[in-house]
């Protein structure tokens, strides 16, 4: 994977430098790139791995989910906060995930934090349990059980 | 035009603030209003800032690398933040709102309390 | 002129190398060689009497502080001729004394040493001509004799007395300093002779008078005048030989000489004779009458050397009329007094320094000088009885002796001013006779008791610790010399009259011409005039008196202890120290608040009570820059947290609302576009919170304080005080036409600097020494934390400083 | 707007110096950090609020805001940061020796 | 019409403040003052960058930044403070 | 339950980059925009704090193995020392120069010796700040 | 160039945080700053020469012009203060040598002595008033440490004390310039006088005045010196020598410069107000000096007296008493630095502090008994020793003038200064022994070296009036007439 990154850079250098200017250019550099990009999406499959701007996407697509999570949990909470009378019933519930590592599980977490209504709370020590808050706990209790699957699945695409 | 649209961006994201703030206020608990901090916050914080960001790109042509930094850090930092808080909240003993329903961790942390 | 300057030098020299050579003759008697210096000086300076006598005068310069008019001037005149002698020649004879008086056990080489000091200085005090070297020797005179006083300083008394001699000397002293300084402030000089010359023009100066009266009060301190006069009893804690030498002989007469010398300066004004000649007289009634009650032989000297110093101040006092008159036939008759006052102050160097050099044999040889336990000593100590009696009777006033012929001129000079026509002594001048007269019955009646109650009656060999036994023969010398001269010069006064009194008359009255014309010939038998009849009635009411001691003693029980002048000493000092101790415990508490307290106030009244009363105040709202709503907001913001932090209940609540303050503060930065400040303010702000959430970890939180309501009133009202001296001396600044601020020049930072952040080009460039200065400050901070916390005392350590 | 922040400079005053006149040393220290606050405030204002543009001369055009009580301050800042940062240390290890934060514990056995 | 909307979004985050200041007074917990903190630095953010807009400048962008990353760490140590006592830690746990 | 620190470390290590990238920034360009040695310096500190913060002592001094005090001093001595060129070079104390060179890939650059005196405070300040939250710490 | 007038503050900030590296090396640091100390001795003398010869020397930070940039001013005002600190330190120095601890040189004592001199040379060298807060914090940050180096209770309980007042002092100083600043737009000193001479001093600028006047006088410890005593009676002997002789002078030397150059057009406000302050620091200087038992503090008390006086000449403000004044600055540094080092080694030799608790040591040490004598002597301004000839001029100035009351204060002041001494003198010093032969701690050659050096000091300042003269003849006419200040920093480019 960063050898393809590397081999990037390095086309664009070289595109930069094919170029012969009187002064070396930034855009120059950025058009190589650009170039390198094409060349290694067609030749990715040599390397035995993924595209790595295929990543890229799925890091766009991660990112997209959590605007909209964060977006539609801002609405519900709104709505809870402005409501005339607060119909809540907060508590602590438990979910158990199959990410592993770090950056998985902390990504995760965050997810679920900005899930509407939930806060993790705590993971335990293993590093696979998270205790979660939820403003309304049966709402919430769904809400996530319902979107983790697609988060995991999500998050899977960008790290493995 | 756009500009008004940015201006009207960071006008949602102020009324978004004042909810939020009002949240914190009134929501029972800590834990509860952690989420108001956390989310309906962070948002309005997220759209006053892309409010900022497209307002400089149009008017003024600039594309701020130092705004989108501070979305993408906002954007990274607020959920843990709220995480450790709470965190802190509980291992702190601060009480759950009284009609709050499980508490699963309780039994795990503070064993002695039952 | 080498040898003045020799005789003041060398003294000095040999007390530098007193304690080295007497490391390396431990078993020699030091003062052997001690004694070589007076002597030497002595046949010096006899060398210059003729010449002196001749009215020749010897003057030299030595340069040492040119650009303040202070300079190291000698000067040889009659009048410091007469001192240099005494210094000398007592001098001399002291040390011989000292030499059988001071077993080699004692430590000798400070003895000496301090000795020679003395010596020195007292004979810088007579030589100099400039005033401040004056001064310089007249402290040193002070020290030296604090540390004589103080030799056997394991005892108390000595300290104490010696505390007390100081203090009183130097604190006269320093007044006496103040006075020639308002001299030099007149007249431009530092040099008597100068002044002498040019006085004639400053004498309706206002600062003549005080000049004269703190010059008198150096004179009065150094010379043991009522009522600084507490200190010479004390100081007869000094071995015997010293008090014969400075405490009778010579360093009281420092101020004798002081009067004497400024005569020609002050003499003729009338505030100048009435304290001079009464002040004298009071003395000199003091001193007798306290003389007569003392049991301690030492003690009955020192009185009477108070109420003799008195007589001599007296007659200088007296004297000093004539040069309100000029010179002219009559006036002449006045000038007696003032050579009456020099020649009885020859003879009672004589006299009393035999006296004391008796006591102190006594005291030496039987181990007392209570003359309640002694009596009789004639038949065993016949040496010591004679001069003991010649000296008595010297002082006494009794013909044969150098006494008679002076009390006679004193007597003849006190009946003689009343005839003087000014300074209302038609009326009050016939104080003087009587008080001179009663002074001089008391005077009789102790003499009589050295004589009778020491030397005669009966033994009482039960009450001393020592066998009664002839002092040693070297001890007598000295003793006997000094009567030689007692009985000398009562029968040839003239001698001493032409060559030493009559070039001391010139000094003192330069302008009355040939001084011979002062000098008169000296009898001893003079016709029946009133001193006689006065000196008559004083052997008459005194021999009654002193038969009579026993019936009348009881009169000094009257006087309460409680009220002497030395009760009034310690008491002051006693009462200072504890009330000092009172006083400043009190508002040095040792609480920060109570010390902020007094800041703020201090500030209040000061800038706020200024400010108001000079009407500095002014403001104008017009030239405000506009306001936006958020602002207003973020002001109350601002207003809201700093209150709340007033009332909150934990640390943690009050940091956390100073975090707001800071960020708020951060925000206004922005709004007054100062971008880099904003920055800074923030992180600091943050990195400052991580600080007290860090130092907490090891504090307790705060508790309620049990503050009283009234200190609360207090607090708030300073607090609310201090806010508004800055709000309106901010207003006022704001509506101060200002002028332009130089930072104009630093818009051009960019052709200067090469900066574009204007801010920044100042911190690194156009005030980069600030930024480097200010990184220091951070440093020492940051080192000093860590110092702080890593270097602690150890217990042990503790306890030693702190208690 | 000066007149206003000066009104808030005063009310931060005498906040700070009714905490400094405390017994509790966190409150003095607390009062410092606010005195800081409004001294910096006082040195902008005294050289005038709003008066140009921010002093980046590749950011805007002249007039400039006075650029030098902004160097001050900043200068003042960071000392103020170094002494609170010395005091709050010096405060625990107080505690630490003598086992009391309240001033009035502080006072010392005074002589006699 | 922009600037007058700015400013009253200003205005409004400026209340959003002042309601956050409220909490912290009124706590009750330290971890709700924390949460209002972070609150009051967040909606400072937003200020900030709307007050660089109506300033027209880019001046206190960096700013803004700053503000991000110091509400985080402020925050990181009061919980820190909050949950343990100890803000840093000599050693881990573990 | 042991506290599981790993979402605040996984997330640390991101931005720790991104505030240390940022620090350099500002020390950098702090010439013509905000910034400058002693915010850059304290931009920098921050990201070592918040190591400290979310990771313990034994371990960041691991990665870090610097005595925070000698960095201060070096920067304190870096500060300082301009100044002194000064006075090699004949003119007044701390006097600074500047010039534009062509410098490869960077184009137009401007060096200044105030650099050199910033990066002396930027290093004091990450030094002292450093020092003073590690002593702390570190007392028992 | 005129760059060597940088080096008093330069050289000892550099030197001190090269120590730093050398932390554990305490031979070599103790070599190396004394070396420091004694160069610095030696430039400052060939600057205050230089001045003679050439007149006040400038120097502009950056080449920027004054009143732009930050600058040095150095006259002869500056450079006596300057001298006799750096003389004045490197004895401490010698003392510490022998007393202060590994410990404490390990440390970094050292650096923390240096910097405090930097501060305190660059106070006196700064013609930039906001510089002056600066070099004053770092003076203060280095005393603060030096007070509660070795943290001991005593030291930790004080220094709070002083640090907060110091914070305090601090504020009112920056209070001040931001009115300053307000109301005649610039820091450069002379500026400041030339802008305060044009506009006229009205009541406002002498409203300003009197806040610097209560700045300066904190540190001064004129009238508010209530953190002197507990502050100067806690540090180790070296650091309370270092704090007596100098300090407390950093503060007088801004009085002297503000009242003299900036704010001299109402004498009748500012210069009455500093009268009465100084009357009554004498008054109270007096009462605590014969108050304790303690040697600290009756050494405490003794400074505060001495501030008094010192005040007096400025009050009075003639020619001449302003010469008095620098000569008793000059003679107090030393002597003051003498009596703490003397005071801290009766501490050691007998681990008592009070009086009445001490006494015959004399017969153990006779050289350091008499040292103690020579200090009274000095003290009390006894001639030929160093304080006379300030007390004269002081009083000459005084008489001039009119200021009776204060001369009487000042000179009557001398008597209590005497006769606190002497208690401590007779109490201690003499009287029987009640350390025997055995118990004796040997007084280290270290520690009666530096004691001995002051007192050759002060015997020939006193006896060498003459040969500083000319310098402090010319620092009182340059103080006496700002427009030659005025001039040598804003008149043309030299
Ligand atoms: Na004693
Ligand atoms: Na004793």
């Amino acid at each position: 994977m960063p050898a393809q990154f590397l081999l990037n850079l390095f086309i664009a250098f070289l595109w930069m430098l094919l170029q012969d200017e009187d002064e070396l250019k930034i855009t120059t550099f950025f058009g190589g790139f650009l170039v390198g990009i094409v060349i290694i999406f067609l030749m990715h499959r040599f390397f035995g791995t993924q595209f790595y701007l295929r990543r890229l996407y799925s890091l766009i697509k991660l990112i997209f989910i959590f605007i909209t999570e964060l977006a539609a949990s801002s609405v519900l909470i709104s709505r809870q906060i402005l409501s005339p009378k607060l119909r809540i019933k907060p508590g602590i519930f438990t979910y158990k995930t199959e990410l592993r590592g770090d950056w998985e599980i902390t990504t995760l977490a965050m997810l679920l934090t900005l899930t509407p209504g939930s806060v993790v709370m705590e993971v335990n020590p293993a590093g696979d349990m998270f205790y979660i808050h939820a403003m309304d706990i049966e709402q919430s209790k769904a809400d996530v059980l319902r979107s983790i699957t697609k988060f995991e699945k999500a998050i899977m695409e960008v790290t493995r | 035009m756009i500009e008004l649209g940015a201006a009207l961006l960071i006008l949602l994201g102020s009324i978004m603030s004042v909810v939020s703030a009002f949240g914190i206020i009134r929501l029972p608990d800590v834990y509860t209003r952690s989420h108001a901090a956390t989310k309906s916050s962070t948002l309005a914080v997220l759209l006053s800032l892309t409010g900022a960001f497209v307002y400089f790109w149009v008017h003024e042509g600039f594309i701020s690398v130092r705004l989108l930094l501070g979305i993408v850090f906002v954007f990274l930092t607020a959920p843990v933040a709220g995480h450790l808080i709470t965190r802190a909240a509980y291992r702190g003993r601060v009480k759950l709102t009284d009609n709050s329903a499980d508490d699963e961790l309780k039994d795990l942390l503070f064993p002695e309390d039952k | 002129m080498f040898s003045v300057t020799f005789a003041i030098i060398l003294p000095f020299i040999i007390a530098a190398f007193v304690p080295f050579i007497y490391r390396r003759f431990k078993y020699m008697h030091i003062g052997w060689l001690v004694m070589l210096v007076p002597i030497t000086l002595f046949v010096m300076l006899a060398m210059l009497i003729p010449s002196v006598a001749g009215g020749k005068t010897y003057i030299h310069t030595y340069n040492w502080i040119p650009s303040l008019n202070i300079n190291f001037t000698t000067y040889l005149d009659g009048l410091s001729m007469i001192l240099g002698l005494l210094i000398t020649g007592v001098g001399s004879l002291v040390i011989l004394y000292s030499i059988y008086y001071l077993s080699t056990k004692e430590s000798l080489q400070h003895f000496y040493c301090y000795l020679l000091l003395f010596m020195g200085a007292m004979l810088g005090v007579v030589f100099s001509d400039n005033l401040m070297v004056l001064y310089v020797f007249w402290e040193l005179t002070s020290v030296s004799s604090f540390l004589l006083i103080a030799f056997w300083n394991h005892r108390k008394a000595s300290r104490l007395g010696a505390q007390k001699a100081m203090l009183i000397t130097v604190g006269g002293g320093i007044a006496m300093l103040i006075g020639f300084i308002m001299l030099h402030n007149m007249t431009g000089s530092f040099s008597i002779r100068e002044i002498i010359a040019s006085i004639g023009d400053f004498t309706d100066h206002a600062l003549f008078i005080p000049a004269m009266i703190l010059i008198l009060l150096g004179a009065f301190t150094k010379s043991a005048q009522f009522p600084f006069h507490i200190w010479l009893p004390d100081a007869m804690e000094a071995p015997t030989p010293v008090s014969a030498y400075l405490h009778s002989a010579t360093m009281v007469k420092a101020g004798i000489y002081l009067v004497a010398r400024f005569t020609p300066v002050f003499g003729g004004d009338q505030i100048w004779f009435w304290t001079v000649s009464g002040v004298g007289m009071i003395t000199l009634f003091w001193g007798s009458f306290n003389a007569v009650r003392q049991t301690d032989l030492k003690a009955l000297l020192a009185f009477s050397t108070v109420s003799q110093l008195g007589l001599i101040m007296s007659l200088l006092g007296l004297g000093s009329i004539a040069l309100q008159f000029g010179y002219s036939e009559d006036s002449i008759l006045y000038t007696q007094a003032t050579f009456a006052a020099l020649f009885h102050l020859i003879n009672h160097s004589t006299f009393k320094g035999a006296l004391f050099m008796v006591v102190g044999i006594v005291d030496h040889e039987l181990g007392t000088r209570d003359i309640r336990r002694l009596g009789g000593l004639m038949t065993f100590m016949p040496f010591t009885f004679t001069v003991g009696v010649i000296g008595s009777l010297s002082m006494a006033g009794m013909p044969l002796f150098n006494g008679f012929l002076s009390k006679e001129m004193f007597f003849a000079a006190t009946v003689q001013i009343m005839n003087a026509e000014v300074f209302s002594l038609q009326s009050f001048g016939i104080v003087f006779p009587i008080v001179a007269w009663v002074a001089s019955v008391l005077t009789f009646v102790y003499c009589m008791i050295i004589i009778f109650k020491t030397f005669l009656g009966p033994v009482q060999p039960e009450k001393l610790d020592k066998p009664l036994h002839e002092a040693p023969m070297g001890m007598l010398i000295s003793p006997l010399i000094l009567s030689v001269f007692v009985v000398g010069i009562f029968f040839f006064p003239n001698l001493l009259g032409a060559y030493i009194l009559k070039p001391a008359m010139g000094s003192i009255y330069p302008t009355f011409g040939d001084p011979a014309n002062l000098t008169p010939d000296i009898y001893a038998w003079h016709g029946v005039k009133p001193e006689l009849l006065m000196t008559i009635g004083v052997i008459l009411v005194g021999g009654l008196l002193y038969r009579l001691l026993k019936k009348w003693k009881p009169v000094y029980g009257l006087l309460s202890s409680r009220y002497t002048f030395n009760a009034l000493y310690n008491n002051f000092l006693s009462l200072a120290e504890s009330k000092s101790t009172v006083l400043t415990n009190k508002y040095m508490s040792g609480l920060l608040r109570d010390y902020l307290v007094y800041i703020y106030i201090f500030f209040i009244l000061t800038v706020g009570g200024f400010f108001f009363y000079s009407g500095a105040f002014s403001s104008a709202l017009s030239m405000d820059a506009p306001i936006q709503t958020f602002e207003v907001i973020l002001v109350g913001v601002m207003v809201i947290a700093a209150i709340a932090m007033l009332f909150s209940k934990s640390r943690m609540t009050a940091t956390l609302l100073n975090g707001v303050l800071g960020y708020s503060i951060a925000i206004f930065f922005v709004i007054f576009r100062a971008p880099d400040l904003a920055l800074t303010q923030l992180v600091v702000e943050s990195v400052t919170t991580v600080l007290f959430l860090l130092a907490f970890s090891y504090l307790p939180d705060w508790k309620k304080e049990a503050v009283s309501s009234k200190t609360k009133l207090i607090n708030a009202v300073i607090s609310i005080s201090v806010g508004a001296v800055v709000v309106l001396v901010a207003l006022a600044v704001l509506n101060y036409e200002r002028f332009e601020s130089i930072s104009t020049f630093f818009e051009d930072a960019y052709e200067l600097a090469g900066g574009a952040n204007i801010v920044n080009a100042i911190l690194g460039d156009f005030r980069g020494f600030d930024t480097m200065l200010e990184v220091v400050v951070l440093f020492i901070a940051g080192l000093g934390v860590y110092t702080m916390i890593k270097l602690r005392a150890k217990k042990e350590d503790e306890n030693i400083e702190n208690k | 707007m000066e007149t206003l922040i000066v009104l808030l400079i005063g009310i931060l005053v005498a906040v700070a110096t009714y905490l400094i006149l405390s017994r509790n040393i966190i409150r003095v220290i607390l009062g410092t950090a606010v005195l800081s606050h409004a001294v910096h405030l006082l040195i902008l204002t005294m050289g005038g609020l709003k008066t140009g543009n921010v002093p980046l001369l590749k950011e805007a055009d002249a007039p400039y805001t006075d650029a030098l009580p902004q160097a001050l301050i900043l200068t003042a800042i960071v000392i103020s940061f170094a002494v609170t940062a010395f005091i709050l240390v010096l405060a625990y290890r107080a505690y630490q020796d003598i086992g009391a934060d309240d001033l009035d514990a502080l006072r010392g056995t005074s002589d006699e | 019409m922009v600037e007058k909307i700015l400013l009253t979004a200003l205005a409004l985050f400026a209340i959003s403040i002042v309601i956050a200041l409220v909490r912290i007074i009124i706590g009750p917990s330290m971890p709700d003052r924390a949460v209002a903190l972070d609150m009051i630095g967040v909606n400072l953010i937003s200020m900030i960058a709307v007050i660089s807009i109506v300033l027209k400048t880019k001046a206190f962008l960096e700013a803004i930044l700053i503000l991000g990353i110091l509400a985080f760490i402020s925050t990181i140590a009061i919980s820190k403070y909050v949950e343990r006592g100890i803000i840093v830690e000599l050693k881990s746990d573990d | 339950m042991k506290i599981n620190d790993v979402i605040l470390r996984t997330v640390t290590r991101i931005v720790v980059f991104i505030i240390l990238t940022f620090g350099v920034y500002l020390f950098l360009s702090g010439h013509n925009t905000p910034g400058g040695g002693f915010i850059g310096g304290l931009v920098l500190a921050s990201a070592i704090v918040l190591l400290y913060l979310s990771n313990d002592i034994e371990t960041v001094q691991r990665s870090l193995p610097l005595d925070f005090k000698l960095v201060a001093a070096f920067g304190v001595l870096l500060a300082t020392v301009t100044g002194f060129g000064s006075l090699i070079f004949g003119v007044p104390f701390m006097s600074q120069t500047f010039a534009y060179f062509d410098l490869p890939v960077f184009g137009k650059t401007e060096l200044t010796t105030v650099t050199i005196f910033e990066a002396g405070v930027a290093l004091a300040v990450v030094g002292v700040v450093v020092t003073i939250i590690l002593s702390i710490s570190e007392d028992e | 160039m005129n760059n060597i007038i940088v080096l008093p503050l330069i050289i000892p900030i550099i030197v001190g945080v090269i120590l730093v590296f050398l932390r554990p090396y305490v031979k070599t640091q103790r070599v190396i700053s004394l070396v420091t100390m004694i160069s610095l001795a030696g430039i400052s003398l060939y600057i205050l020469n230089k001045v003679q010869a050439e007149g006040i020397i400038r120097l502009d930070f950056g080449g920027w012009v004054p009143p732009f940039g930050i600058l040095f001013v150095a006259d002869s005002f500056a450079m006596l203060f300057v001298l006799t600190a750096s003389i004045v330190t490197a004895i401490c120095l010698i003392y510490a040598f022998s007393s202060i601890g590994e410990s404490h040189e390990k440390m970094f004592f050292y650096p923390f002595v240096l910097f405090l001199v930097a501060g305190v040379n660059g106070s006196f060298l700064t013609g930039d008033l906001f510089n002056l807060f600066v070099c004053f914090e770092v003076m203060l940050l280095a005393s603060y440490v030096l007070i509660t180096l070795g943290g001991k209770k005593a030291q930790l309980r004080e220094s709070i004390k002083y640090v907060i007042i110091n914070v305090l002092s601090s504020w009112f100083f920056l209070v001040a310039l931001a009115y300053l600043y307000g109301t005649i737009g610039t820091l450069n000193m002379a500026h400041v006088s030339e802008r305060v001479a044009e506009a006229g001093q009205g009541p406002l600028l002498t409203t300003i005045s009197i806040l610097f006047l209560i700045v300066f006088s904190l540190k001064a410890g004129l009238l508010l010196f209530f953190w002197l005593p507990g502050s100067y009676s806690v540090p180790p002997t070296a650091v309370a020598a270092l704090f007596g002789a100098l300090l407390t002078k950093v503060g007088i030397y801004a009085l002297f410069r503000t009242f003299t150059l900036i704010f001299y057009h109402e004498p009748s406000i500012t210069h009455t107000l500093i009268g009465i302050m100084a009357g009554v620091t004498l008054v109270v200087g007096c009462i605590g000096a014969i108050a304790y038992k303690d040697v600290r503090l009756i050494a405490s008390y003794n400074v505060v007296i001495a501030v008094g006086f010192i005040l007096v000449g400025l009050a009075v403000a003639t020619q001449t008493s302003l010469e008095g004044s620098i000569y008793y600055v000059i003679h107090d540094m030393i002597a003051k630095a003498m009596l703490f080092l003397i005071v801290g080694t009766m501490i050691v030799l007998t681990g008592k502090t009070k009086i009445d608790e001490i006494s015959g040591l004399i017969r153990n040490y006779p050289l350091f008994g008499w040292m103690v004598f020579v200090v009274t002597c000095s003290l009390a301004g006894i001639p030929p020793l160093s304080g006379f000839v300030g007390k004269v001029l002081v009083g000459q100035g005084a008489i001039e003038s009119g200021s009776y009351v204060l001369l009487a204060l000042a000179f009557l002041s001398s008597i209590v200064v005497l006769y606190s001494l002497l208690r401590i003198f007779l109490n201690s010093i003499f009287g029987e022994t009640i350390i025997s032969t055995e118990d004796e701690v040997p007084l280290k050659k270290g520690m009666i070296i530096p004691i001995v050096l002051l007192g050759v000091g002060t015997a020939s300042l006193g006896l060498g009036a003459e040969f500083i003269s000319e310098y402090v003849s010319d620092a009182a006419y340059v103080l006496s007439k700002p427009s030659v200040y005025i001039e040598a920093v804003l008149g043309g480019n030299k």
